[in-house]
């Protein structure tokens, strides 16, 4: 699996994500400037956490309109895999590639904690390594990951498969405790309508190693080097 | 002279306004030869006020031990250096942001976040962790649930926003914090121990480089506010607040690493409290050289600033650099692709003077070393604290130990500090190994530092009840306390930092809670091994009249040799031993 | 020109911040506050003096950036 | 009552949201903006029926809450 992670100015957790791929794909993945307007061949874009811009104006609002976006887009839109993890998550919901939006956590507070991930959908090129149902718990960290989408999109989003991941509790159990941020339907990952574009506010990224206190979010590193070797 | 700078005369109430002494203003006039002019008395009270001076804590600053085999670098530049093996070094420093915090508490504690990470990235390293420690008024008093979520979330806002994992810290509440409370913040960053960047400027006709942020009329006299008392209507003045831009931090950082990648950088210093002033006149002191700033070519957000503006300002996210001639196109080729200001505003000469130009006129003009090094030194007169006896256990009430337990357990200064530390990255740059809620925070070094096994800890300490009863008890206690959180998860101290909080000094009790605290601390560590490389001295900590109490912080760092092997806080299983250490 | 971008949430999405400033004016006492929602006020100088092409500019900055049409909505106003 | 509480900063403070936003618009090729700076705007709606007494509770509202006066400056708009 080649793969290039886009660095917007405000990135942060760009390094994480490059060891969370080269751990599962042993290959390097390409890191990319958002000034540059060619993408290297690859068979996976990812989008990693941060705060591109500051998060200024709206999470994600300004790295979405980024030169490199446009290729992203063009990339995304012939079927190559997009994953956007948090900051990612939002600007791919901000240049429209998932719908809905991320809005302020409902405590108005940043959230850096892990939370308990249950898999919705386990037949897309992401969750092949997963069982539907399957419980992963991986850290959050963010200020803007209060997911929303109108009562239409939800509905869509529901009946075709498009939500990826909730937030539950140890039994498995979507309560409003085991939810960090206040998402619609604890909500903390989707799809697009062809499961290409996936975007989550977790982290999976840290939860790739024992050292991290955990290694759940392999699955979907994992998986994906699986489905694009 | 242009008319800003020619004033109609310095009176003895605008040199009071400035927060110098008739004494010390005399000692400006001897130096200067001649009346100074606005621009020249504002550099004077910058350069001499407690914040940038250290006049009344020299001398016995000078009394720590600060040598050891580890150091690289000791007290005196922008953060202490210690060598951790494999040829890297770590790079480290607590500072404080008391006053701004109280009036702005999320903006205070913001740009105290923003301030100590750029006194480490200016020294060539990658910030790795960020630790806080804070001390807050009684729960119950009005303001204190304002400051507390304000600092929380200020200081959450800036280190999320740079992404620099923010693992360790400590909170106290007292009511001698209610009208000041303290916000001491500290960064660890990693860097190759052959490549530190120092601020002595060097090499006449050498280009002097600003970068960053724009000035604006931020905080303009905030580094003598820093050193004044507080009086009741402190809340009146509302001086002009610092806003932070964390984000352009994070683009900052960026770009002065990579640029740190090329053999660009003569000399580098971050401008803090008393701006292009003290980062300027540092520069050169150190260097034993002199310069020339053409102020016309400062990049500034306001229209129709003055030149004491320009020099007083203490705008955020700005950086001063002194280039090798021939590299002024690398570098702001640099700063242009992270989207930063870049102006080559003046050169180093070999007068050892500072010369100001402004709109073609010199706006001030002064000598370089009898200003820097003259800058008042005081003996302050103090008396050593006397400790009350110890306590017999005999004349305290009999207490159910359970029901006690329960007390302590629930009181302010042990509950669950989580609801902070969750509005804190922990986690950025996946290598925290120990997270916040354990003794002390730990992250993992990269692989070209002992192949990925070794780790670096962290954890500031103070308990300043101990240093109120007892000055020399408290300030080794703090040291202590801070090792034994090292040793707990496994790691040996390598140094430690320093952030003292005190009151007035000008107090003969109060400059001995001073003297006590340094001698106690200077003893701990020279004990343990762990030397102080660098520090920070806030004074003049009082409301109404009435002192904090004594808080020297203790930062600690210490290397852990084997992550994988760090034993967990936690009761394991059923059925195990405790053990009893210690006496 | 001088203008004025006034960027609300739509009616029926869910203002967390408003929520949270409802919330905590309750806690202090104030009484009959029936409810509230937050939004954005953007202020822009522009050099354009055609009130015509103002207009269709700041059109286009909100549409491109300045709201998320998903869940906002936007008014101008050219204040001189 | 609705009401309309606008809170910008005061001249002179750094708005880092506004340079960004500014920054932004320039590089989707916005030419002439030549200021950008963000407020907020609050809407409530209160309980109250007196102008007056309505005007006092949100100048209070303000200055315990809706405003941080040591950076910002507010003004209040009664709507109708
Ligand atoms: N302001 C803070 N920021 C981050 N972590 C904090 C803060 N205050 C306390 N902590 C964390 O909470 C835990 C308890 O702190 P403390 O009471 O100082 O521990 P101890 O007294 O056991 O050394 C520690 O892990 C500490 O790092």
């Amino acid at each position: 699996m080649r793969s290039a992670v886009i660095v917007f100015p405000g990135s942060n957790r760009e390094m994480d994500m490059v060891a969370a791929l080269e751990q599962a794909s042993g290959k390097k993945p390409a890191l990319v400037f958002h000034k540059d307007t060619e993408l290297p061949e690859v068979d996976l874009i990812v989008l990693p956490g941060g705060f591109s811009h500051g998060d200024y104006l709206r999470a994600g609002a300004m790295a979405a309109r980024s030169p490199v976006m446009a290729e992203v887009r063009r990339r995304a839109e012939k079927g190559v895999p997009v994953l956007g993890v948090c900051n990612g998550f939002q600007i791919l919901t901000e240049a429209g590639l998932l719908p809905g939006a991320l809005m302020r956590n409902a405590s108005l507070r940043f959230v850096c904690k892990n939370v308990t991930l249950r898999c919705e959908n386990a037949q897309t090129l992401f969750t092949g390594a997963m069982e539907a149902g399957q419980r992963m718990t991986v850290p959050c960290a963010h200020m803007d990951g209060n997911y929303f989408a109108d009562a239409d999109t939800m509905k869509r989003l529901e009946d075709s498969g498009g939500i990826a991941f909730r937030y539950v509790d140890g039994e498995g159990r979507t309560t409003e405790e085991a939810n960090p941020n206040g998402s619609l339907d604890n909500v903390a990952g989707v799809f697009n309508e062809t499961k290409t574009v996936l975007g989550l506010m977790p982290h999976p990224e840290d939860a790739t190693d024992p050292l991290h206190g955990g290694t759940d979010g392999r699955a979907l590193f994992h998986g994906l080097a699986e489905a694009l070797a | 002279m242009t008319d800003t700078t020619k004033t109609p005369g310095i009176t003895p109430e605008i040199v009071a306004e400035h927060g110098l002494k008739p004494e010390e203003y005399r000692k400006v006039l001897e130096i200067m030869g001649r009346e100074p002019n606005l621009v020249e008395l504002g550099i004077f009270s910058v350069m001499w006020s407690e914040h940038c001076s250290y006049k009344s804590s020299k001398v016995w600053l000078k009394k720590l031990p600060t040598q050891g085999p580890q150091v690289i670098c000791g007290p005196g530049e922008n953060a202490g250096v210690v060598d951790i093996g494999d040829g890297m070094a770590a790079i480290f420093k607590i500072e404080s942001h008391n006053h701004p915090s109280f009036i702005e508490p999320y903006q205070g504690a913001a740009t105290g976040v923003g301030g100590i990470l750029r006194d480490v990235f200016t020294m060539g390293a990658r910030p790795i962790m960020n630790l806080n420690a804070l001390r807050f008024g009684s729960p119950d008093h009005p303001k204190t649930r304002h400051l507390v979520s304000g600092v929380v979330a200020g200081i959450g806002g800036y280190g999320n926003c740079v992404g620099i994992p923010t693992v360790a810290g400590e909170v106290n509440f007292h009511p001698a914090y209610n009208g000041n409370i303290l916000v001491n913040a500290m960064t660890v960053g990693l860097a190759p121990a052959d490549r530190i960047f120092y601020s002595a400027a060097a090499g006449a006709g050498n280009p002097v480089v600003y970068v960053g942020s724009k000035t604006g009329r931020d905080g303009i006299h905030g580094a003598t506010m820093a050193s004044a008392e507080f009086g009741e209507d402190s809340e009146e003045k509302r001086p002009t607040v610092q806003v932070g831009d964390p984000f352009t931090e994070k683009l900052l950082i960026e770009a002065c690493l990579e640029l740190m990648a090329t053999d660009a950088i003569v000399a580098i210093q971050d401008m803090g409290a008393a701006g292009l002033t003290s980062s300027s006149f540092e520069m050169a002191s150190k260097g034993g050289v002199g310069v020339e700033l053409d102020l016309d070519r400062v990049p500034l957000r306001e229209e129709g600033m003055t030149p004491y503006e320009i020099m007083l300002s203490e705008s955020q996210e700005r950086m001063l650099m002194v280039i090798k001639p021939g590299r002024e196109e690398l570098t702001r080729g640099i700063f242009e692709k992270w989207d930063l200001d870049f102006a080559v505003i003046g050169r180093l000469t070999e007068t050892g003077k500072m010369v100001l130009r402004w709109h073609g006129e010199v706006a001030g003009e002064l000598p370089i070393d009898p200003l820097a090094l003259a800058s008042p030194e005081y003996d302050r007169p103090w008396t050593p604290t006397t400790p009350p006896p110890p306590l017999d256990p005999a004349s305290l009430p009999e207490r159910d130990p359970l029901e006690a337990l329960e007390t302590l357990i629930g009181c302010p200064d042990l509950a669950s500090r989580r609801w902070i530390w969750e509005q804190y990255d922990h986690l950025v740059m996946g290598n925290t190994v120990v997270r916040p809620g354990a003794d002390a925070g730990v992250v993992r070094l990269p692989a070209e530092c002992g192949g990925g096994k070794k780790g670096l800890a962290a954890k500031v300490d103070c308990t300043p009840r101990y240093c109120l009863a007892d000055p020399v008890q408290g300030g080794r206690q703090a040291v202590a306390e801070a090792c034994r959180n090292l040793y707990a998860v496994g790691a040996r101290p390598l140094a430690v930092t320093n952030n003292l909080n005190f009151g007035n000094p000008e107090k003969p009790e109060i400059m001995g809670q001073l003297v006590g605290c340094l001698q106690g601390m200077g003893e701990a560590c020279r004990a343990l091994g762990a030397p102080v490389v660098s520090g920070n001295v806030s004074l003049y900590n009082e409301t109404e009249g009435k002192a904090i109490l004594p808080t020297p912080t203790i930062g600690a760092i210490g290397l852990v040799e084997d992550v994988a092997r760090i034993p967990g806080a936690g009761l394991a299983e059923a059925g195990l031993a405790l053990v009893l250490l210690g006496r | 020109m001088k203008a004025k971008v006034h960027v609300t949430l739509k009616p029926g999405v869910l203002d967390p911040q408003g929520k949270a400033i409802h919330h905590a004016l309750g806690a202090l006492g104030f009484q009959g506050v029936e409810e509230v929602r937050q939004g954005k006020v953007i202020e822009l100088e522009l050099a354009e003096t055609d009130r015509a092409r103002a207009e269709a500019a700041l059109d286009e900055m909100c549409r491109k950036l300045l709201a998320n049409t998903v869940i906002e909505n936007y008014a101008i106003e050219l204040t001189d």
